[in-house]
């Protein structure tokens, strides 16, 4: 953690040579290997590769949920495991991962109970993220009462109840219709642009990540590498038809002719 | 209405079916005898004489349902419960054994889950034994088991109540085991985003998600339970419970006193097994996971 | 004197525990899941040779193991004849025809989703009751030999198999069925090449219930009746003639059994049910 | 008042009127003694029970004693009501047997737990293997009941003159359609239902005083149920937990037992004791005991209780 | 079915006012109402709309895997149910669904085994349909020790090894990413040309709808309902890059258009 390069902003996140390696009945697995990265605060960095490429690894690395193999990693100027421990991060999952037995808003006090907030405070922030991601009214609603969309929705509701300065989702949206997507794109940027949360975000969607990062890191599998990281032209205020304009289809085709070098096809 | 059709209609049949086939098996069993005491008499029975005859038997090899019934009714309805001729005090007798035994195995059975799924030695070393334990003919040690007990000061309810956990927490263990591992790893992960403490993560997580394997085995324990007091009974001197009935009617020949004992245990275990699931309904309403 | 005996046996207890902690570190070294369990099967037994020792425990209550395990060496030729009596003749034969007969009777019952409303609940009903009760009316109607015993697993058998393998014939998910239809395939085409592989599961789960059913069944139904062999008669004698530490020999020769039976048949489960989720890892 | 706790060898029945007899009319209280009946049943061994101090007293039948005692277990016969034995094997006619010599290949039911051994020495006396085949006969385990013989599993059944004998009767046989063998009059009877402790408890005179009132308590209150049979077997239907018995069944069964215990005042002819133990020890290949006991009964407790 | 009305060209396809109404607990669910749409032979149809506007229980009553409860619909002139013991269907379902006790290879000979092909006639077929979508070797591993994509393959291969003239296909390329994606669109697009099928094909995604189709069907929920049929002008040589074409954005833009209807946003 000494080597950490002298720069003017300290990032959030700084990877140096990370590696990981997973130890299975065929031979080893080299999820991650030498991956440096910095991710500033405030940034919204996207993370696109083919399946198996480490990206979730990735994510669960910061996260303090995988232990790396090599290399060193630090949040916060912290390792992960304090960080952990400080509440530094806000996590979804690709599922919703919401529990059946408690109903939406007691789904999302989960971790503000964990933390020990009073009822009060519980209800007071509860409301507000509901509110933040439409879904006012449903907290007395059970998970399976609710569509696939509404979960997921809860669920980043819930991330954001927990109220970290880091936010990390794994394909949060896989799950839902592209007009839906576009919705909650919508409002996962004003929700950014209104906090400054540090966030990051995995996807398989060249548009989503384009429309939504200012950094884009594009990865290759076997072993995961961070083949390409595309910073994004693109103004803060983003409404859903920039689109269509020349430097989104530009920006977009880098990270395809990126993805494309990963994939065995062509 | 229909609702009724369609769920009581099938079961209707198929017990009407059973008591169908029961009828013309106890005719089959009972004619042997029927023809030896005829001929020894020196009388020709006509059939339906015979069938007559089957039906109505003092020790038939298989009473016929109505005898049953009449015996169920005479123990139960018509005997003051205190009186040691009526079931229903040897039924309580033995309900006392298994319940206490049920809460004992529960217990237990839930107590070594927990211990297994947060101790990896626990885990590894006392599950085969777990297992292995469930192939001893639990009867052939029950009476050693009595002695043993009465040797150290406890006799009654107890040594029955042990037995009877004995084969009640086996389903727990497994079924508990399999609930606390039920929450997949990534709910595991979510908790430790959160900086979760064990103690949250097994309320908040583990204990809610294993309530429905819970439930299921607990359903299998109770059953299992009344088993475990019934064989308890026997070797106890058969002095009181359904299963001392049980072995005096086997001892004196009496086939309509063990089938109607038999059949007032059946009666018994399906009630305790009707209850747990009511609690089960409850508790999932509560929880939500009705739907 | 005595005390130092239950002292040492405890402490040979605490640290096989310990040993056991260290080794269960690294569950998946070669061997590891067999030696923790084994040396904590010995470590309970010196601790029972040592409280049997140290605390004067008469042998006509509880022997010792090692005179237990005289026994199983003096008393073998016995053991084996008991053995062939009340398990191969009694357990074996009731299990396959009691599972079979199941097996045989949910695929006929398959087609009437009527019956099968009607008998899963039937059929859970009595695989509750205290079926053992039963034992004393079978060796009535059956005789003393071993058909009554077998008779005695076959009721205790039929039902949990019955449940299971309906169960088990109503896994196969929608998408699949669906599948089959738009091949246009046959019933049985449908049940050989779908239900059944699908079924597989809950068919080893009913079959790994009755092999412990099965052992206790036959051991049992010995004890309302038997000829002068088989592990429920020589128990209950040897009880009678205070021979307990061939009561124990007997005892270990069925648990033996019991765990081997049911390890045979989850063997079996894994190689024909590879494919299942509970069986990878 | 001092406690002591008996272990029956059988359930509650007839068979232990006099215990139950003293219990309700009170002689065991106007001895100072608080007693506890503990019926026994198929699986209990009261040998067992009293080694594991579950009782003070137990009625056993004496092979079954002499073999515990073989075992390592002390057991001493302090008093013995039973004067002759009520064992007998009751075989139907129409199978051909006559005598014990047409027993050859013939099925047997017997009573294991203990019971066996008279029959054992009755077989090895007679020559007659149990391995089955056609030189000797095929023993089966019998249940409680005689089933065996009315279904004609077995062609001899044990029974005894006090209660299966009369199931079978019951249960529709005739005595004519029978032939019994009675083990006294085969020579090969055994005592059966004495009453015995631990050796280690007749070294205590607080103990054997005990014992000493028990023993005269009990023995009044046999006398007394062979005056009054029917009282007697009332008084042991009240005290039947199970309620499975019968009126009918217990007051015949209170008058066979009277002509068993008649010719007893409680005390052990020695003469009994040896005729028992020489045909315990002419088992054959398994004798049931393998050296004449030393020390197995003693007068003292019967001499202080009838005097 | 005698009110087939009199083209030219006898549709492959033909339903006529097809209503499906579910019976539920709380009360009837319309599916599909009123819904008459013709497909003639050859034609690759696209269906999009938002969840739940039974884009699957078209496909499925089709199919007779469904009885509708009002209207007509015929297949190559007779009902479904003849069409289906004749074999006329192919289906792809929106999961893979393999059965996992058969190896790849046998799972895509199941059909073939169903319709008595002999031994040699499978093998031969499997090696085929396994080439077709990049397969070959893998037709000795379980479905479960293939990645999601790949599982995703092998259940069109089984699909296409089954050879009926009409290939129902219920949103299977939904779990795939974009690069795999593109190039199985491609795949299938080469395949379609090659033989001629006739397509029925549901997707959530607009682009992939407008790359693939000649005809796209744009339903809306509540009850079930095609809102609109859009022709598609484009050429039937399409390469990859036509999606950067104005002609395919301005379709793309009214399918979008025509979906945005049926959500409640906006
Ligand atoms: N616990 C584990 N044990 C062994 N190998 C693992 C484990 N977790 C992940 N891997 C392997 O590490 C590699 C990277 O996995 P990872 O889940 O990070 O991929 P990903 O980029 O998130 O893919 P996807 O887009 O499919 O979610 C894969 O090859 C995977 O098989
Ligand atoms: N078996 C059923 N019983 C009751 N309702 C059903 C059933 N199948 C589907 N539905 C209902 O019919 C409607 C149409 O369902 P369908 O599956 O066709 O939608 P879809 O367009 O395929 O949606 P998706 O894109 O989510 O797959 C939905 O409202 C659904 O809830
Ligand atoms: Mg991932
Ligand atoms: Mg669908």
């Amino acid at each position: 953690m000494k080597e950490r390069p002298d720069v003017t902003k300290t990032p959030v996140i700084a990877a140096r040579d990370l590696s990981l390696t997973f130890e299975t009945n065929d031979g080893p697995v080299h999820a991650l290997k030498d991956v440096t990265l910095d991710i500033e605060e405030g940034e919204f960095v996207s993370f696109i590769g083919p399946s198996g490429c480490g990206k979730t690894t990735f994510l669960r690395v910061i996260a303090d949920l995988e232990q790396p193999t090599g290399g060193t990693i630090t949040v916060n100027g912290q390792t992960p495991r304090q960080a952990r421990l400080a509440r530094a991060y806000g996590y979804v999952f690709q599922a919703a991962g919401l529990l059946p037995w408690r109903t939406i808003g007691r789904n999302i006090a989960l971790p503000l109970e964990i933390i020990g907030l009073s009822k009060e405070e519980q209800a007071e922030k509860v409301a507000q993220v509901l509110d933040l991601v439409d879904l006012s009214g449903f907290d007395k609603k059970y998970p399976w009462q609710l569509s696939g969309g509404m979960q997921q929705r809860a669920s980043i509701a819930r991330a954001l109840a927990f109220d970290a300065d880091i936010l990390l989702m794994d394909e949060p949206f896989g799950a839902l219709d592209e007009i839906v997507r576009d919705h909650l794109n919508e409002q996962l940027l004003a929700l950014w642009a209104r906090t400054g949360k540090t966030i990051g975000f995995v996807t398989h969607s060249i548009p989503e990540a384009v429309y939504l990062s200012t950094k884009i890191v594009v990865m290759s599998p076997r072993p995961g590498r961070v083949t390409d990281v595309i910073e994004s032209s693109l103004p803060k205020e983003r409404p859903l038809d920039i689109r269509e304009t020349p430097e989104f289809l530009e920006i977009a085709h880098r990270v395809r002719e990126g993805l494309r070098a990963g994939h065995s096809y062509d | 209405m229909s609702r009724f059709l369609s769920h009581a209609l099938p079961i209707l049949t198929v017990v009407a079916l059973i008591v169908g086939l029961w009828y013309l098996a106890a005719i089959a069993l009972n004619a042997p005898w029927a023809r030896d005491q005829a001929t020894r008499a020196g009388v020709d029975l006509s059939a339906s004489e015979l069938v007559a005859d089957t039906w109505s038997q003092d020790k038939p090899k298989l009473p016929a349902p109505h005898q049953i019934a009449t015996e169920i009714w005479e123990t139960t309805a018509e005997k003051k419960i205190t009186s040691k001729r009526s079931l229903v005090y040897h039924g309580w007798i033995t309900l006392s054994a298994t319940l206490l035994g049920f809460v004992f195995g529960a217990g237990f059975g839930i107590l070594l889950a927990i211990g297994i799924v947060y101790n990896r030695a626990m885990d590894m070393s006392v599950m085969p034994w777990v297992i292995a334990s469930q192939a001893i003919p639990i009867l052939a040690i029950a009476p050693m088991i009595i002695v043993v007990l009465n040797a150290v000061g406890l006799s009654g309810l107890i040594p029955k109540a042990i037995i009877s956990m004995y084969l009640s927490f086996f389903p727990v263990v497994v079924g508990m085991v399999k609930g606390l591992r039920s929450p997949d790893a990534m709910l595991i992960d979510q908790m430790r985003t959160y900086s979760a403490s064990p103690a949250q993560t097994f309320w908040k997580l583990r204990f809610p998600s294993s309530v429905p394997y819970l439930f299921t085995s607990l359903k299998v324990a109770v059953a299992a339970s009344l088993v475990g007091a019934i064989v308890g009974e026997l070797p106890t001197g058969a002095v009181a419970g359904l299963g001392a009935r049980l072995l005096a009617g086997s001892y004196y020949g009496q086939t309509i006193q063990i089938w109607s004992a038999l059949i007032s245990a059946a009666a018994l275990a399906a009630c305790l097994v009707g209850i747990v699931g009511l609690v089960e309904r409850v508790v999932n309403k509560r929880m939500g996971f009705a739907r | 004197m005595n005390g130092l005996i239950i002292l040492a046996a405890l402490l040979f207890w605490l640290a096989a525990w310990a040993v056991n902690v260290r080794l269960s570190k690294n569950p998946d070294k070669p061997g590891r899941r067999i030696i923790v369990p084994v040396l904590f099967g010995i470590a309970i037994i010196v601790l029972w040779e040592g409280l049997v020792r140290g605390l004067e425990v008469k042998a006509v209550l509880l022997p010792p193991p090692s005179a237990i395990v005289v026994a199983l060496g003096d008393k073998a030729g016995t053991l084996w004849i008991d053995f062939v009596q009340t398990f191969i003749k009694g357990a074996l034969t009731g299990y396959a025809i009691g599972c079979g007969a199941a097996f045989l009777t949910a695929i006929l019952i398959d087609r009437s989703p009527f019956l099968q409303r009607g008998l899963l609940p039937v059929g859970n009903f009595v695989a509750a009751l205290p079926i053992i009760g039963m034992a004393p009316i079978l060796v009535m109607w059956f005789g003393f030999d071993w058909q009554s015993k077998a008779a005695v697993v076959v009721v205790m058998c039929f039902f949990p198999m019955l449940v299971n393998t309906v169960q088990g014939l109503q896994q196969a998910d929608p998408m699949s069925r669906d599948l089959m239809r738009t091949y246009g395939a046959s019933y049985w085409q449908t049940l050989f090449k779908l239900r059944l592989p699908a079924a597989g599961p809950f068919i080893f789960n009913g079959l790994k219930i009755c092999t412990t059913l099965a052992l206790i069944g036959a051991i049992v139904a010995e004890f309302f009746g038997s000829p002068i062999k088989g592990m429920g008669f020589r128990i209950s004698t040897e009880v009678g003639r205070l021979s307990l530490d061939m009561v124990w020999a007997t005892i270990v020769v069925s648990a033996l059994a019991g765990t081997a039976f049911y390890g045979v048949v989850t063997l079996l489960e894994k190689a024909a049910t590879f494919w299942h989720p509970s069986q990878r890892r | 008042a001092d406690d002591l706790t008996l272990q029956l060898k059988w359930v509650t029945q007839s068979q232990f009127a006099g215990y139950y007899v003293a219990l309700d009319k009170g002689f065991y209280e106007e001895e100072d003694l608080n007693v506890t009946i503990q019926p026994g049943g198929p699986d209990i061994a009261p040998t067992q029970v009293i080694a594991g101090g579950g009782a003070d007293v137990t009625v056993e039948w004496m092979p079954a004693a002499l073999a515990a005692r073989e075992k390592g277990l002390p057991l001493v016969n302090i008093a013995q009501p039973f004067k002759s034995s009520g064992m007998m094997l009751t075989c139907r006619k129409d199978t051909g047997i006559a005598s014990p010599d047409d027993f050859a290949g013939k099925t047997l039911g017997v009573w294991f737990f203990g019971n066996e051994f008279p029959f054992l020495s009755w077989m090895s006396k007679l020559g007659l293997s149990t391995e089955g085949g056609d030189e000797g006969v095929t023993v089966l385990k019998q249940g409680f009941n005689v089933d065996p013989i009315l279904q004609g599993q077995a062609d001899c059944v044990s029974t005894m003159t006090y209660n299966e004998y009369w199931q079978i009767i019951d249960a529709g046989l005739t005595p004519d359609d029978l032939v019994v063998f009675k083990y006294e009059d085969q020579g090969v009877a055994t005592l059966e239902d004495g009453l015995y402790v631990l050796e280690e408890k007749l070294a205590d005179p607080a103990e054997v005083d005990k014992l000493v009132r028990f023993v005269r308590a009990s023995m009044k209150g046999w006398k007394y149920a062979e005056e009054n049979p029917d009282e007697a077997a009332m008084i042991v239907l009240d005290n039947d937990a199970t309620g499975a018995q019968t009126e009918e069944h217990q007051k015949r069964m209170m008058g066979e037992i009277a002509k068993l215990t008649a010719g007893s005042n409680g005390a052990l002819d020695p003469a009994d004791y040896e005729r028992t133990v020489e045909s315990l020890l002419s088992g054959g290949s398994d004798p049931v005991i393998t050296k004449a006991p030393e020390g197995a009964w003693t007068h003292d407790i019967t001499d202080a209780a009838l005097n």
